[in-house]
């Protein structure tokens, strides 16, 4: 589905990501755990389109779409879900979600019928979709954001630490959600501090430090792996 | 290597460019200066100007130009943008002079003026200066002449008509520019001597403002009989529609700045401008000389000449002649001093408002029309036959 | 009383004007973030372009209007294709010279072609009403109720349809509106051809009830600028409801304070406002 | 090669440059030149204050030439409605330059960016429209004429052009030198970390505020000052003198020489005042040309000449760097070549 060859990106002469090669499998959920400043949201808007790479090639089923401006990677299927959310305070929930059907605005009945799904999984926004989002709390927020995400019906969701600043109430009830979503069919790649209960819901895992990957595998050999354990788990 | 070449490319270029600029200087042409607002907001009236003098010009060299001891010269106007900034009037007055070698340098407004006055004595140029304000000649500059004539002389008969007809009540709703200041200043005290009274003040900048609505009703509250109007011809028409759209009904004294054909074609007819008192448009002069210039004019132009154009077209021939008189190209002593006797043989066909003396700070004296408009019709009246009736 | 009607009739023919040119300031900074010094000369040349229909082509004052919205707004989206996407990433300093050099060059070009005289463009509508006292000229009934009508048009645009959205979206947020797949070209594109036409729009309104001549956008834009910055700069209503604080204070203070001082008011009134809340009345974005 | 562009950067250049102006009014025939000159120094001066509060700290002050119009007017009515000699005059112009500057710094500098250009831009037209309308004090739309000249020392006179161009050549000189002072000191450093971000600053603990507005005030004075010379040379004054068409014009000088470089304000006036010398031939249509020009150099030169000529032998240097190891040793009189960094790094 995704596939990085040897990818860089630089801020002006500091170089964020260096080398990074990896794939995401149709259907899978896979886990990008790296501490504060490693690289994972410059790997995410370098995917994304929001930042040109500097060296390397990505790929999305097969065709080459490096340097290919947002808009472009957001109609090939390949929709982010930021850090930070980045919503549109002033609008409300509806128009938030509205726009985040932007391309496929032509497909009325589809994307009304994206809008069914998203309200009846989020029931909370449903009661407050005329309200400001920038007037939600921050989990519901959160569900803002994941909702826009998915009414660009995406092939490939990328969630950017979801679960930052969250209670831990609400964390569970974000995995749990993101899990449902991959479940139905949405490829995942989940950028996340959290490294246990991302890792819990995740078919594979990255670990990135200092802009290069440094370690790979399954589900159970990162849980089982001392060296993270260690640095992300706490245990 | 290459940055050195740039540079040596760049130098001749610039130098290339100042030569032409500069003007080439042929034996037999004499230049004559100009700096005035090309650009920027007073740029028509700078072109105006600027086209009485092209027009004077034409008609010389086309006569074989001016013969000067002997020598025929071809008359060149050297002309200069100075967004009517006197700081780069002064550099455009240095530069006619130095690479132009103008013994005479135009101008159509007082700063410029004022900053050439600084060293035209000492770099030798004589300054016609087409500006109306007295301080001009009042400070006691031997090469400075002053092209139109003072408007004080319009004061008494603009007062003695509208008064007699409308009533002593005055509304001042004037521009703000310094032209229009030197007017006020001079015809308030005229009107309340005459025993009138001025019930409402309200200068506006005629330039600059969006809308005049707030001040003409401004002025209107307080239910004058005349109204003091005056700037650009067109922005006045604006003040006298808007003044009749509020319900004015008596008279305008107009500023001579303004001509009374132009405020009516804004205004609304004739019949807006209904007891406007103002300075004759040429068009409807008596003089000998305004027909023909009127006639010249519209062979070139699609629009109605103005009092600019026809002054310096006026101040051009006379500065022509005064350089024939006084038989030198580069003494601007002579030339001055030649103006009086070029004046008294000037033919009238170049003297469309029948300038007849210029007194010795430089001031040009005629004996002006005035016109009042009377029922949708323009008539005229001379100065003098209105000091007469006293 | 009926001149104090009078007063605010003409607080709301000036008001309405300063704020359609100051919606399309506030849009195009919303978007992004230039403080469009261009802006004057764009109304300039719509009052030309309105007077070159009506006058030289001889066609109708709404046709003519339509045709001068259209020429701006094209010209504005050439600006922005031209100058301000190769400035996006230059300091900010280089988009307000860049907009100098435009301002310059309209004028100069629209000098060159139609000179610096005063320009007049007849208003089909020179009927006044009058009720008692009041003084209702038709024209200026016209721009009252032009200059709300296309408002409320706008509003509606922005707020009802999904190309309307996207535009109130990037002002909002740039990344999030990039991360729904909205096309930042397309979207500045639109911002200065919507600014562009309101400009002409607002400059057609009134030019029949003022003159026209090349350096009539100066003031306008100056104006433009002090709403857009009491509005709190890329505000919508702000721009709206700061283009009447101006209006009406121009014309009640005109008329009872000074109207030798009545061009001062705008800018004291800001220096004053902005000393004591730095941000403008209204907080910034667009809503 | 590179010994050449060490040597465009070295003080000798500068003396080299001083010792051609001084030279200048001797080979030049003309006096119009040697006039022109003198106003471009005069401007230039302004200029440098401006490249103090816009250039090196990043603050676009719009009201700069409203500034210059204070100090001008200063001079005026002091010596021609009070009979003051030129030079006391001159030395209060400097005082009122600094005494507005620090009440117009302290409310605007609370603003930021785009806010405080534009409430400048206002500050500059109010400055301007009380010029105009206050007829008690500045004459209003008359303007103020006869402002007394300079006077001179034994037997130099300043109403002269060539004694004149020597005198402003010594205020332009020592400008040039307080500015290298200034840049080259703490001081320069603190403004220029004001100019790459606020946060930067306020994390080195620099107090924002008292910097600023000591920039401001620095950079109103110097324009005070040149408002001051102006007088005494074009000896009229009107109120268009505030009009912000002239602020424009010393942004674009600043602009071709080269935002926060020493020799940037000086290139650009001199180029950009000959080169609106060299197409005054083409009078009222020049601004086509100049129109397009102004945004083809922002978009292609945003440094300017200097700032260009800076970041040219940066890269050099760059790339020299890994194999001579000389990267420190460089003409080390211009410590601005940092200034991209001052740039938008988002759009």
């Amino acid at each position: 589905m995704l596939k990085l060859e040897g990818v860089d990106a630089k801020y002006d002469s500091f170089k964020a990501l260096d080398g990074i090669s990896m794939s995401v499998e149709p259907g899978e959920l896979v886990v990008l755990l790296g501490a504060n400043g490693a690289g994972k949201t410059t790997l995410f808007n370098t995917v994304s389109g929001l930042m040109k790479p500097a060296a390397g090639r990505i790929s999305i089923d097969g065709k080459d779409v490096t340097g290919r401006k947002p808009s472009a990677l957001v109609a090939a299927g390949v929709v982010q879900c930021p850090e930070g959310r980045k919503l549109f305070p002033s609008m409300s929930v509806l128009k938030n979600l509205r726009l985040g059907g932007y391309v496929h605005r032509r497909d009325r009945a589809g994307m009304h019928k994206t809008l069914e799904q998203v309200l009846a999984m989020f029931p909370i926004l449903d009661e407050k979709k005329d309200e400001p989002a920038g007037s939600l709390s921050g989990g519901q927020q959160q569900m803002v954001a994941v909702g826009r995400a998915l009414m660009g019906r995406p092939k490939l969701l990328m969630l950017d630490e979801p679960s930052l600043g969250l209670a831990p109430l609400v964390v569970k009830q974000v995995f749990e959600t993101v899990r449902q979503i991959n479940a139905e069919g949405t490829t995942i790649l989940l950028a996340e501090q959290n490294a246990y209960a991302a890792l819990k819901i995740a078919n594979r895992a990255y670990v990135i430090e200092n802009g290069r990957l440094t370690m790979q595998g399954d589900r159970e050999e990162m849980l089982g792996n001392e060296a993270v354990r260690k640095a992300y788990i706490g245990a | 290597m290459t940055f050195t070449k740039t540079i040596r490319r760049v130098a001749a270029a610039t130098a290339l460019a100042m030569g032409l600029a500069g003007g080439a200087h042929a034996a037999e042409t004499v230049n004559i200066g100009f700096t005035g607002p090309l650009s920027g907001g007073a740029a028509l009236y700078g072109e105006n100007t600027l086209e009485g003098l092209r027009m004077a010009v034409e008609e010389i060299n086309a006569d074989g130009g001016i013969d000067v001891d002997g020598t025929q010269y071809e008359i060149n106007i050297e002309s200069l943008d100075d967004m009517y900034s006197p700081s780069r009037a002064a550099v455009n007055g240095k530069r006619l002079v130095q690479q132009s070698n103008t013994p005479v340098v135009f101008t159509p407004h007082s700063g410029g003026t004022f900053a050439l006055q600084a060293f035209n004595e000492r770099d030798g140029f004589l300054i016609m200066s087409y500006t109306s304000i007295p301080s001009v000649t009042e400070k006691g500059n031997e090469l400075t002449v002053k092209i139109p004539p003072n408007f004080t002389d319009y004061v008494e008969p603009f007062t003695k008509i509208a008064m007699e007809r409308f009533g002593k009540k005055l509304g001042v709703a004037n521009a703000t520019h310094d032209y229009a200041k030197y007017w006020t200043k001079a015809f308030v005290p005229a009107w309340k001597e005459a025993g009138g009274e001025v019930v409402a003040s309200n200068p506006m900048d005629y330039n600059k403002s969006a809308d005049f609505y707030t001040g003409v009703s401004k002025v209107l509250s307080a239910d004058p009989d005349v109204l003091f109007v005056g700037g650009a011809s067109e922005p006045t028409g604006l003040v006298v529609r808007q003044a009749r759209e509020l319900g004015f009904e008596g008279g305008f004294v107009v500023m001579d700045q303004a001509k009374i054909d132009e405020v009516a074609n804004v205004a609304g007819g004739m019949d807006a401008v209904e007891g406007a008192v103002g300075v004759t448009p040429l068009a409807h002069s008596d003089n000998p000389g305004a027909a023909d210039f009127v006639e010249k004019y519209k062979q070139e132009h699609d629009n109605v000449a103005t009092s600019e154009t026809a002054y310096n077209y006026f101040a051009m021939h006379l500065v022509a002649r005064a350089i024939e008189q006084a038989g030198t190209v580069d003494d601007p002593i002579a030339i001055r001093k030649a103006i009086p006797e070029a004046l008294a043989d000037l033919p009238a066909e170049y003297n469309p408002y029948d300038v007849q003396e210029i007194s010795d700070d430089g001031d040009l004296i005629i004996d002006a029309e005035v016109a009042e408009v009377v029922d949708g019709e323009i008539e005229l009246r001379r100065i003098s036959d209105l000091k007469d009736d006293d | 009383m009926e001149l104090f009607i009078q007063q605010i009739l003409n607080g709301l023919t000036l008001g309405s004007i300063y704020g359609l040119v100051a919606l399309g300031l506030t849009l195009v900074y919303g978007i992004l973030h230039v403080p469009n010094f261009a802006h004057g000369a764009l109304y300039m040349v719509g009052a030309y372009v309105c007077y070159f229909a009506m006058v030289e082509l001889g066609l109708n004052y709404w046709v003519a209007m339509v045709a001068a919205a259209a020429v701006v707004a094209l010209l504005s989206v050439l600006c922005e294709r031209l100058v301000f996407h190769p400035l996006r990433h230059a300091p900010p300093i280089h988009d307000k010279i860049a907009a100098i050099g435009i301002l310059l060059f309209l004028e100069a070009v629209v000098q060159m072609h139609w000179g610096a005289d005063f320009r007049r463009i007849p208003t089909p509508y020179n009927e006044i009403l009058r009720l008692g006292e009041l003084t209702l000229p038709v024209q200026r009934l016209l721009i009252i109720g032009g200059a709300f009508a296309l408002m409320g048009a706008l509003h509606l645009y922005l707020k009802k349809t999904m190309t309307g959205l996207t535009i109130i979206a990037m002002a909002q947020n740039r990344e999030g509106a990039f991360l729904v797949g909205i096309d930042a070209n397309r979207v500045a594109m639109m911002t200065f051809a919507i600014a562009g036409a309101l400009a002409a729009i607002a400059a057609s309104l009134f030019a029949p009830i003022n003159l026209v001549y090349p350096a009539m956008g100066h003031l306008v834009l100056l104006k433009a600028f002090v709403i857009i910055i009491l509005g709190g700069m890329g505000s919508i209503p702000g721009a709206i409801i700061g283009g009447l604080i101006i209006g009406f204070a121009e014309a009640l203070g005109g008329f009872y304070i000074s109207s030798t001082y009545k061009d001062v008011i705008a800018f004291v009134l800001l220096v004053v406002i902005l000393s004591i809340k730095p941000t403008g009345l209204f907080t910034k974005g667009v809503r | 090669m590179n010994r050449a562009i060490d040597f465009f950067l070295s003080s000798t250049m500068r003396w080299l440059l001083l010792a051609l102006a001084i030279v200048f009014p001797l080979v030049v025939t003309s006096e119009y030149l040697v006039y022109v000159m003198a106003l471009a120094f005069v401007w230039a001066i302004a200029v440098y204050g401006m490249n103090i509060i816009t250039g090196y700290c990043g603050q676009l002050n719009l009201a700069h030439g409203g500034f210059f119009a204070i100090g001008a007017y200063a001079v005026a009515i002091l010596t021609v409605d009070h009979g003051w000699p030129f030079w006391p005059a001159f030395a209060m112009a400097g005082v009122f330059g600094a005494v507005f500057g620090l009440l117009v710094g302290v409310v605007s500098l609370r603003l930021k960016e785009h806010y405080f250009a534009i409430f400048t831009l206002s500050v500059g037209y109010i400055i301007y429209l009380l010029i105009d309308k206050w007829e008690e004090l500045t004459h209003g739309s008359l303007g103020i004429i006869s402002i007394s000249p300079p006077e001179g020392f034994g037997l130099v006179d300043f109403t002269q052009t060539v004694p004149f161009y020597y005198l402003v050549l010594a205020f332009l000189a020592f400008a040039i030198w307080i500015t290298r002072r200034i840049s080259e000191s703490l001081l320069g450093r603190t403004f220029r970390a004001i100019r790459i971000s606020d946060d930067l600053a306020q994390s080195l603990g620099i107090n924002l505020m008292r910097n600023k507005v000591l920039a401001f005030v620095i950079s109103t004075v110097y324009a005070a000052f040149a408002g001051g010379l102006y007088a005494g040379v074009v000896r009229f004054i009107g109120p268009e003198q505030a009009n912000f068409i002239h602020t424009f014009d010393m942004i674009a000088y600043l602009l071709v020489g080269g935002f926060g470089t020493l020799m940037g304000p000086l290139a650009g006036t001199l180029i950009v005042t000959w080169l609106t010398q060299a197409v005054q031939g083409l009078e009222e249509y020049r601004m086509i040309v100049f129109g397009p020009l102004l945004v083809l150099l922002v978009i292609f030169f945003p440094k300017g000449i200097v700032g260009t000529f800076l970041s040219w032998r940066g890269r050099r240097l760059a790339r020299q760097a890994p194999r001579g190891d000389r990267a420190s040793r460089t003409g080390g009189s211009e410590p601005t070549a940092d200034q991209s960094q001052g740039a938008r790094n988002n759009a």
